[in-house]
């Protein structure tokens, strides 16, 4: 090590010491990026959450078709629909449609072949809980059935282009 | 004179040891401070992607695809996508095609963040991390609004990708990259250019060019090295032909050719690259499809095919084997953080302890994506 | 001290019956911990508290803000908390040196503040060999960081106990000598006549006496930092390597006596800094007098504050340091310490003995230069920050308290 | 009175740590036990109002030689598995060695004055480095040399050691 070396060593450490603590300096005035979440946000988290977030699965029964594409694509099968034929309406009615939020991952792949839109995404995110078995939702209330939405077949098209 | 000798000490760094970067086991034999070798020990992340794939269906393994490297996930879901379009036979528009580049550029940005900031971390100085993190947060908000999740995408798709850009966003992105370069410029300022920063990574870790290659690195481990390969110019995929771009390698600026600086400034050029590229994309981008029709199953023709990509960890290969039905038959992902694991007992040798974590944070090692 | 042990003797009748030497002893014992308890306990957790807030707003957060106004309480908080926890023994470690490492190294640090100085009359011992004193006991520490190591029977705490003791002894030198550039100047080991030899405006301090001088603090600074382990130089426990050095396996109250010397260290180094060349409590003679014609504690107060106030920038600095720097590696640090800070040390004592064999009444035109060129290098030093902001377009916000 | 109390205080502990250094079979605590000797010692030269001495026994002893000491304890491997005694006592030369020095011991204690009597507390500082400086100066240099000579012959030992 030369002497020049030994002294632009002490030199360039000072320097960049030095440029180092004018930066962190220049933050202590800045303003903070910090989101208090859940009670000190200007807005509920929910609202400020994108279009296409994914947060719990939510089934609009009202437009289900029971055509089971769901069910079928989910790749962890979290989603359980039972049909059946009912006698008395001559007509396949829904027994049962579970969603296991639980094993659930979000990955949306059941809400993209829905024929109409019925099982979607909602922004609910705050699922901790004590009980999995808490996160099961059914969306056929128990010893009832559904009668599956029939959409005509103009219409049908129509919301898949929408 | 007798010879005085002190005994090695075996010194067991994780699976739970905050600077491992996940769980990964090294044995560290240590004389002192000073280490003789560590080996690594993986596979406590073994999680069966791979086996599991053969259980789900082609569009249904692609969520799959997010937890091997859930750094850079856009890059797996494209290039799992890619060997399934290859083998069926599968066209995607030019619009696909953009947004996938748009977001795996996009995801390069997240992923080095996080490497660059841990690296300044994992040698002592926590305020870059957490601006490096502060910058990520925001891209990660972008990519949010884009695919809707932060760290599991699930974005592409086979034939294209599921969403097209929200109204907006393309704006949002650009003035996130206005901001970046800024804030990047300062990021190197404060720890790049620090001379204690330097010391601590320069002439550490050194991996020769003749190393480097014999131990299959990819990436930017491996153009740390000085070794100009990138498979986006030298085996070019999607759009990649079209950009312009360039592919910064190690000088050996501070010290030795292949020490952690240069794969560390590697790191800091590439974000500078995928700017650039971003930018570029959304000039270029054209109308068109997202997504193109495809068969509700897929079942592509009895066959194997090798995909290779460039990852934000390198060379991201899939290799994919169909016996015609609608499960692939046997997918296999070659990640670049596994072959980067064989070098770290050479290098690692006559190192110091702390040099081994700067060293393995240098790496860029996500432990899910060794184990896979 | 004595001259309160006087008072009380006089005005009480049950103390009189006491031989003298067992009242001074009383007195000591009692005022001396009394005043180190209320003083150096509450400080030590407000400063984890000012530390937090510091660092989270130079990383662009906001730190502990919810108990208390401001999360001013956060640190009672963790103490009580860290009270109530399980105190942990590993079943391998060394029961009894794993119980009494915590206590040393908190003895250590408590000894050391006996002979701070707070104003001119309060200090609980104004030692002849002060400054040497609290380099003395401030050893006991790395006893107590050392025993803590291999106690554990961890090899991370041995690895962080055999640094901190490396470290610390090696750091003992340049820090001696840059003390005894100032022992020099002022002929006095005392703090005490330490400051009473320096002047109370910023040109009379011993930093600005001469060039020689004003190397020195920083040589003391920085040794200061390695010896109270603060980044740079917190390679003892550095976390992302020793996981936490020789505390690992410490767990509630023991652990908290660990995190209490280092948060007591800090106002040590401050105020060792201070006394040696920063003035210490000097207050210009015209407000003392004018002190003195209002109230005869009224300068008290003003000497504390100016002392305090003081320390506190040297504490602001040395946290500031923390959240800018990476941490050196141990032979970086090692190299540092014998390349750099022991020869120049040398070479400072040295010159300072000349200069003050050449000019022993000083150089008033030397003091002003040193002065006014700090001065220009604040100067600077804010225009760069202003450019930062500039470049970055950051949003402000100048509220502390967000 | 104080002053003998305290002194009998610190010489029972001081001869008690003296014994866990030379009788413990953990050459650890026997390294620790040694700090409390230190200190004891450092207790004493107070009692005779040599604070300046006082301080430095600390300073160096436990400050130095004791970090070193323990230092190279912890470095040696296995060492606190190890039981190390000391207890071969070789009566046929350690007898005659004890008498001798107590012998010398007795000397010296009864030929000077033990009385102190009251005189004030005075520092010691400004003696020790008048004389230091003035009338002991030759020894103070010789030593000086001897120690840079054993720094470095210290150095050249390990030099070879590395090589």
């Amino acid at each position: 090590m030369t002497v020049t070396e030994y002294f632009t060593n002490i030199k360039d450490t000072a320097t960049s010491i030095f440029e180092g603590m004018t930066i962190t300096l220049s933050h202590l005035v800045r303003k903070p990026v910090t989101i208090q979440y859940p009670d000190r946000t200007p807005r509920p988290v929910k609202e400020t959450l994108p279009d296409r977030f994914r947060g719990f699965l939510k089934v609009d029964m009202e437009i289900c078709t029971a055509c089971l594409a769901c069910m079928n694509d989910c790749p962890i099968d979290c989603i359980k629909i039972v049909t059946k034929k009912d006698e008395a309406l001559k007509e396949r009615v829904l027994t049962q449609f579970d969603i296991d939020e639980a094993k659930c991952m979000y990955c949306g792949l059941c809400t993209e072949p829905c024929p109409t839109g019925a099982i979607h995404f909602t922004k609910e995110f705050e699922g901790a809980t004590e009980d999995l078995s808490s996160l099961l939702f059914s969306f056929v209330p128990e010893n009832q059935v559904i009668i599956p939405y029939k959409a005509l077949k103009k219409e049908k098209e129509e919301t898949v282009n929408a | 004179m007798p010879e005085f000798r002190t005994e090695e000490m075996l010194l067991n760094m994780g699976p739970q040891h905050p600077s491992t970067h996940g769980v990964i086991r090294f044995v560290v034999k240590t004389d002192g401070e000073v280490m003789s070798c560590a080996v690594p020990d993986v596979g406590y992340l073994h999680r069966s992607i791979e086996k599991i794939s053969e259980q789900a269906t082609y569009n249904g393994f692609m969520p799959w695809t997010d937890r091997v490297d859930y750094l850079a996930a856009m890059n797996c879901n494209v290039a799992y996508a890619m060997a399934v379009e290859k083998l069926a036979g599968i066209e995607i528009e030019k619009r696909g095609e953009y947004l996938r580049v748009i977001s795996m550029e996009l995801n390069r940005i997240v992923s080095h963040l996080l490497s660059v900031g841990s690296v300044g971390m994992d040698v002592g100085a926590y305020t870059p991390f957490i601006h490096a993190l502060r910058d990520r947060e925001k891209a990660n908000d972008l990519i949010e609004e884009l695919c809707g999740q932060r760290l599991t995408y699930n974005y592409a798709r086979i034939g294209g990708v599921s969403f097209d850009m929200p109204v907006g966003w393309q704006a949002k992105v650009l003035a996130y990259l206005e901001d970046l370069e800024l804030l990047m410029d300062e990021f190197n300022r404060l720890i790049t250019g620090n001379k204690i920063f330097i010391k601590r990574l320069a002439n550490v870790g050194v991996i020769t060019p003749e190393d480097a290659i014999a131990y299959n690195l990819v990436g930017p481990n491996l153009r740390g090295s000085g070794i100009k390969y990138d498979l986006r110019k030298d085996e070019p995929y999607s759009v990649y032909p079209e950009l312009d771009f360039e592919v910064p390698v190690g000088r050996g600026e501070m010290g030795t050719l292949g020490d952690c600086y240069d794969r560390f400034v590697v790191r800091i050029r590439e974000m500078d690259q995928s700017i650039s590229i971003l930018r570029q994309c959304f000039a270029k981008i054209p109308a068109g499809e997202h997504l193109v029709k495809v068969p509700k199953k897929i079942r592509p023709p009895v066959g194997d095919v090798y995909i290779r990509t460039e990852s934000t960890r390198g060379d991201m290969g899939v290799y994919l084997v169909s016996d015609g039905s609608d499960k692939p038959y046997r997918v296999k992902f070659r990640t670049g953080s596994f072959t980067a694991m064989s070098i770290v007992e050479k290098a690692s040798r006559g190192l110091m302890v702390a040099d081994l974590i700067a060293f393995i944070a240098n790496l860029d090692i996500v432990a899910p994506e060794i184990d896979r | 001290m004595q001259q309160l042990a006087d008072k009380l003797i006089q005005h009480c009748a049950l103390l009189q019956g006491l031989p003298h030497e067992l009242t001074y002893l009383l007195v000591e014992i009692v005022f001396g911990s009394l005043m180190l308890m209320l003083f150096v306990a509450p400080f030590a957790g407000i400063i984890s508290w000012v530390e937090r807030r510091v660092a989270a707003r130079m990383m662009d957060r906001i730190g502990p803000n919810r108990v208390g106004p401001q999360g001013f309480l956060q640190w009672l908080a963790d103490g009580v908390k860290s009270l109530l926890k399980e105190d942990i023994v590993p079943s391998s470690a060394d029961s009894f040196l794993f119980r009494l490492a915590p206590y040393l190294v908190f003895a250590g640090m408590f000894m050391a503040f006996v002979s701070i100085p707070f104003t001119s009359r309060v200090i609980i011992a104004d030692l002849n060999v002060g400054i040497f004193y609290i380099i003395a006991v401030t050893s006991l520490v790395v006893i107590g960081i050392l025993m803590s190591g291999w106690a554990s029977n961890n090899k991370f705490s041995l690895l962080g106990g055999m640094r901190s003791a490396a470290q610390i002894i090696s750091y003992e030198i340049p820090a001696g000598l840059a003390i005894l550039v100032v022992v020099l100047m002022s002929g006095s080991l005392s703090l005490q006549e330490i400051i009473k030899a320096q002047g109370a405006h910023p040109w009379n301090w011993f930093i600005f006496d001469n060039p020689f001088s004003f190397c020195s603090f920083f040589i003391l600074f920085i040794s200061s930092l390695a010896e109270g382990n603060r980044t740079p130089f917190d390679i003892p426990e550095a976390e992302s390597e020793l996981v936490s050095g020789y505390s690992t396996e410490y767990s509630g109250m023991r652990f908290v006596f660990f995190y209490f010397e280092e948060w007591a260290n800090l106002y040590l180094i401050a105020a060792v800094g201070v006394t040696l060349f920063f003035g210490g409590w000097q207050i210009p003679p015209s407000v003392r007098e004018w002190a003195v014609g209002v109230h005869f504690v009224l300068p008290h107060i003003l000497e504390f504050a100016t002392f305090f106030i003081k320390a506190m920038s040297l504490v602001f600095v040395i946290i500031w340091i923390r959240w800018t720097l990476p941490r050196l590696r141990v032979d970086q640090l090692m190299a540092m310490c014998w390349q750099y800070l022991i020869p120049l040390g040398f070479v400072m004592v040295l010159g300072t003995a000349t200069w003050i064999v050449l000019f022993p009444q000083g150089v008033p035109l030397v003091r002003y230069v040193l002065f006014s060129g700090t001065l220009g290098l604040f100067g600077y030093f804010f225009y760069r920050v202003v450019f930062h902001l500039r470049y970055t377009k950051a949003e402000l916000q100048f509220n502390p308290f967000v | 009175m104080l002053k003998d109390l305290v002194f009998l205080g610190t010489a029972v502990f001081t001869i008690a740590s003296a014994a866990t250094v030379a009788f413990s079979r953990n050459i650890l605590y026997s390294g620790f036990a040694l700090l409390g000797t230190f200190a004891g010692a450092a207790v004493f030269f107070i009692l005779l109002s040599s604070d300046f001495v006082a301080v430095t026994q600390v300073l160096i002893y436990v400050g130095g030689v004791l970090i070193l000491v323990l230092f190279a304890i912890m470095l040696t491997s296995k060492i606190g598995d190890m039981n190390i005694t000391n207890r071969s006592i070789n009566y046929k030369i350690a007898i005659p060695l004890l008498l001798l020095f107590l012998g010398m011991l007795t000397q010296l204690m009864s030929g000077g004055s033990w009385d102190f009597g009251e005189e004030k507390f005075q520092s010691m500082v400004v003696p020790i480095g008048n004389g230091l400086l003035t009338e002991y100066l030759l020894p103070f240099e010789v030593i000086s040399i001897a120690l840079l000579g054993a720094l470095v012959g210290a150095v050249v030992i390990v030099r070879r050691e590395i090589k």
